[in-house]
């Protein structure tokens, strides 16, 4: 991992807490779920978590993001309270959506999420309409697109990013390259690399580590500085790994175990703690109470959500319609 | 405030226009919108030239411009975008039904998105299979989204300035042979509720509930029922999503015969949900069966021949009006 | 031939297998069918095992999946692909409506479609707006598509192996919750008819016209009103299109009384259809209004307590019915 | 034009044959349209008569097409009865699809032309459905899909491209690039070229030049070989001019008239007419003669179809359903 800024430090330490927020709140979820509390589907995003943190620590508050299926590490990196997050996973009456949305659809529009979504692909579109809005209404903000890698097969990628560059939108495409999509691996799926893609729209393509925290800040901030400056889209490709199946209850047996244990020694927590301590930017004890603070975060945000009334019947009738 | 005699491709413009005029979040984009004015013409109507900024052409990309009008909308503007014909809607179902119609819901009340489609419906113009269709029932089963049918230059003009302004996703349907059709228009802003339905005549003994180019044929066929004693009673939904339910039930109160008409496709047509509602409620009403009009159950085909077998006409409904008063 | 029991998932398989064996241009593909064995683990029942060159896995283009198929069929195959939710199948509506539905007519008889789109549909999961619609209406609007709906492990098999060998697309709708439902299912070949409606329990005082997962709940809900002394009859339609409207017209005459059911939302739902052909050819031998027992106008919302709210049950069945009898 | 190969002597006189059935059949139809004699809309193929002829002439008659809107030319290059094609357009019984297709629709499935269509990009999954039967089913035969140079932004492009490139399909996608689509110049809706999209699904994208029937039919020989050989799909970019309007009725106004006619003196018919009188390959007489002919069948061509009988009502109802 190679850190040029010596002001990565205090950014790091923030990063590394993020991350572990992200991580911790996943687990917490898992063992619900394994406990048959939860209902629906859980996408954890446990691994990944380099990326939502290092790409929303160059947003600004008012910049807009969209999300897909994995999309928890989205809303905690942007500042969602984890409390109403896991409301809403339970289905409960004070999620950001009330509990009608669920895990699928989780999203804090105060923050200018607008959602992650069943539909893989979706929100391609949908950032991009929100770029859309950053150039003609909302000027010098950016849209930010997280998609997974398979995600980039579908048509509406296509349909969305060449619109982007015609246009020349403030939109930043993150592509989470896990390099599955369910059971498929994605050479099985297409035979270039992500990054390369963006050459069928004429604007730049890049291959980042998606583990390195640090390495997925410095892409980000060149895309979002482009972004803003007017210049148009970028398409990141940031390599990563998922720490579990595509739900919870895939066993990921279709994935290599070598490969596997190969990546989990890459774990972006680990990485990041690592970097950490060997700049002696923080002690293992600063480590540690990072991942104690987390732990008391996520215990007491469960507890909200679980504690958190059902929505009443009525509850199903409402917001079909505004007003 | 003056009336001007105007097209319904005018009536649509100057909407747009007073709208565009009134809120700076109005964007129009779509398929060769700009410059070139519309393959219909409509934004060739003054649109373009007084927003050249915010009329854009795009490309060839059904599923960007439905999902993005999603995002902008969400993200505090006002799109109002074009889908050239109704039959290329269906490219992009999942951006319009799964998320403009779900984005209130299922955010549960977070989000709006405040956004127009455009599109035109309907044979006539010897257009074949694609693009002839009347799929406006495919639209009224998901709940979120409003669907909008104009038949007047008048109605069109007042419902378009409704659905701009309305906070939540429409579908806007215009009907192609409908574009030339002249009518009076006052001058200026004025609306029409979205949800009401328009009696364009009165009558006695039958309910003729239609829509679009359908309130044409009916007026001419209650025309024609009336030289034979019979009072037609001409019903136009103008909006179908919401429907205006105590408008069909208040006129079979005073029919109590129906009949639907509508373009589309007999089977799975809006014509059902219309049945529905009046075999339902309307039951103690009806003093005979309910008689469906509607196009047959085929794709639209390309001989002009085989068209005008194809398309309902004012012949048709008399005979079905007089099929059922016997 | 032997029965098994089995559940409707390995019916389904079963049919794919034998299809599979008895045709050598029968091929399935879409996400994750082949060695993951499909996410509702359909394929999974030896299917890729029997056949791992013809189960092929597609990546996620739903548009190339049934597109795709489209051209293969007419090219002599016989594909019978899967669109993991019924959900996503809006991504694909062109391909199967413009392009499937229409390709024998709008090429005059010169071409043929014989291909087979699965898809599960249906809430009870938990699994909210985006994996839990039921669209059949949708796809009922569009001549040239069959829509088949199977309720039982037998019919599930015996009307797939219908399907694929029709020389038409049919949409072939898997509700999802009924994946594990047990039954007796004949081993080897045999077909269920496209187009015929299954009575599923006899009765006298009304009629219960559904399908899918909802001849369960009526079949439940007969037997609840039998404790009343009230005789339902239930009809499982089987297949919407074409639809078995002399099954529907011939309870009728016996019973008078028409409740239909569906999950799918009430309005622009399947329903309508049925009612228009009871209020209309049947409007005779109807005593009472008819009534429709739906999923409500919304999404499908997540949370338990909602979408328990959201599923029509036995008992709202027998509230409805209730209600007819006075 | 560069002209290696001997033996396309006798080849060029067939193509230039083509090329001028073509046109003239567009002219008869123009013509006719123009009288008020044709139903619904004509999108006339004057102007890329090189495309269709100069692919057609490396295809066996047993391969696939597909083609769209503009698509009467394909139907001639293949081998369509011409009678039979005014029949179509004038909605008449003899025509291929009894008059229920019509121009955009027209096709002549006995030649395995799977069809004009109306819907643009429609095709590209199609054909590539045909490529997998070609591949599956038809060993040895491959799949030729024309397509606008417009509905390479289609999302339909990006996954059949994708889909036929990880399956190795026999699919040759030719792109015929008139640089328009209806009043969008191509540099208005996208920022690359369309040769350069392959790269995006890791097969071959070759710019040709659209009205040298030679190049095209030189280029399409390679690619269709690599196709048949088992070597996966290839894009052509035919860089074209169409001579009229999108559709008749449309002035094309937002052309620039001098490029306009900088293309017509590169018109594909005297560009081979050129060559072939330079090389001596014909005379003058013998393009008069075939000009004449070709004059001469579509004179018949065009009784045969305007005197056909309409189809009775009964067809309206009829093919909805096989069998
Ligand atoms: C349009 C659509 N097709 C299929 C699915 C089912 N599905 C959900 S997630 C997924 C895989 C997504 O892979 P990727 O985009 O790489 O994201 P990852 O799950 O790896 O984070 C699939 C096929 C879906 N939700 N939406
Ligand atoms: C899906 C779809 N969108 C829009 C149209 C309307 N339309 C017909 S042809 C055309 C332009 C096509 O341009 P291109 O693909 O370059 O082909 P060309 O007309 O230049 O031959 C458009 C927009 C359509 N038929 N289908
Ligand atoms: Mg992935
Ligand atoms: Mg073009």
């Amino acid at each position: 991992m190679a850190v040029e800024n010596a002001a990565l430090k205090p950014t790091l330490l923030d990063l590394y807490r993020t991350m572990t927020r992200i991580r911790t709140f996943e687990e917490t979820a898992h063992k619900e779920f394994l406990k048959g509390k939860m209902p629906g589907f859980l996408h954890l995003y446990s691994g990944q978590e380099a990326i939502a943190a290092g790409v929303m620590s160059v947003l600004q508050p008012d910049d807009y993001i969209s999300s897909h299926h994995r999309g928890h590490g989205h809303l905690i990196a942007k500042g969602a309270d984890t409390g109403r997050m896991f409301a809403e996973l339970f289905g409960r009456v004070d999620g950001f959506c009330r509990g009608k949305g669920g895990s699928m659809h989780i999203a804090d529009s105060s923050l200018n999420i607008l959602g992650a979504n069943g539909v893989v692909g979706a929100c391609v579109h949908i950032g991009t309409g929100a770029a859309f809005a950053c150039k003609h209404k909302h000027r010098g903000r950016v849209s930010v697109i997280f998609l997974g890698d398979a995600a980039t097969n579908r048509g509406t990628f296509h349909e969305a990013l060449n619109l982007a560059a015609i246009w020349d939108l403030p939109a930043v495409y993150v592509v989470e390259n896990n390099l599955y999509g369910v059971a498929n691996c994605q050479r099985d799926y297409m035979k270039v690399e992500v990054a390369g893609r963006a050459a069928g729209y004429g604007f730049p393509g890049v291959t980042v580590d998606g583990n390195d925290v640090a390495a997925v800040r410095e892409a980000a901030g060149q895309a979002v500085a482009r972004a803003r400056a007017g210049q148009g889209p970028t398409l990141l490709d940031c390599r990563t790994w998922r720490h579990w199946g595509h739900f919870i209850g895939d066993a990921a047996a279709y994935r290599d175990p070598e490969e596997h244990k190969a990546w989990l020694k890459r774990d972006p927590l680990i990485l990041a703690a690592d970097l950490l301590r060997s700049e002696k930017w923080a002690t293992q004890a600063d480590l540690d109470r990072i991942q104690a603070e987390a732990e008391e975060e996520m215990l007491a945000a469960l507890d909200f959500g679980k504690n958190s009334p059902l929505p009443g019947k009525e509850e199903l009738y409402t917001h079909v319609y505004t007003g | 405030m003056a009336n001007i005699t105007m097209n319904y491709a005018e009536a649509v413009a100057d909407a747009l226009k007073l709208e565009m005029r009134r809120d700076p979040d109005v964007y129009v984009y779509g398929e060769d919108v700009g410059k070139f004015g519309g393959s219909f013409g409509v934004t060739g109507y003054g649109v373009f030239e007084e927003f050249p900024d915010r009329v854009l052409d795009t490309p060839i990309s059904e599923t960007a411009i439905v999902g993005t009008a999603v995002g902008a909308a969400a993200a505090g503007m006002r799109p109002c975008v074009e889908i050239l014909f109704m039959d290329f809607l269906p490219i992009a179902m999942d951006e319009l039904c799964n998320q403009a119609a779900k984005f209130h819901y299922m955010f549960g009340g977070q989000m709006k998105c405040p956004m127009v489609v455009r599109t035109a419906l309907g044979a006539g113009m010897g257009a074949a299979a694609h693009h002839s269709q009347s799929l406006e029932a495919m639209l009224c089963h998901i709940p979120g989204l409003k669907t909008v049918i104009p038949a007047t230059p008048y109605d069109a003009k007042g419902l378009l300035i409704s659905s701009i302004r309305d906070d939540n996703p429409v579908a806007f349907l215009e009907h192609k042979m409908l574009y030339s059709l002249k009518g009076e228009v006052p001058e200026g802003d004025y609306t029409v509720p979205i949800g009401k339905a328009d009696l364009k005549r009165e009558g006695t003994d039958v309910t003729l509930v239609c829509y679009s180019s359908m309130v044409h044929r009916c007026l001419e066929a209650a025309d024609g029922l009336e030289k034979d004693g019979v009072h037609a009673e001409v019903l136009d939904l103008r909006t179908l999503i919401p429907m205006d339910k105590d408008a069909i039930l208040n006129s079979l109160a005073k029919t109590h015969r129906l009949v639907i008409v509508h373009e589309a496709c007999l089977t799975g047509g809006f014509g059902g949900e219309i049945a529905a509602i009046a075999a339902g409620e309307g039951f103690d009403l009806l003093d005979a069966p309910i008689v469906r009009v509607a196009g047959p159950d085929t794709p639209v085909p390309f001989s002009p021949a085989l068209e005008a077998e194809f398309l309902v006409n004012a012949p048709r409904i008399i005979a079905a009006v007089r099929g059922l008063l016997g």
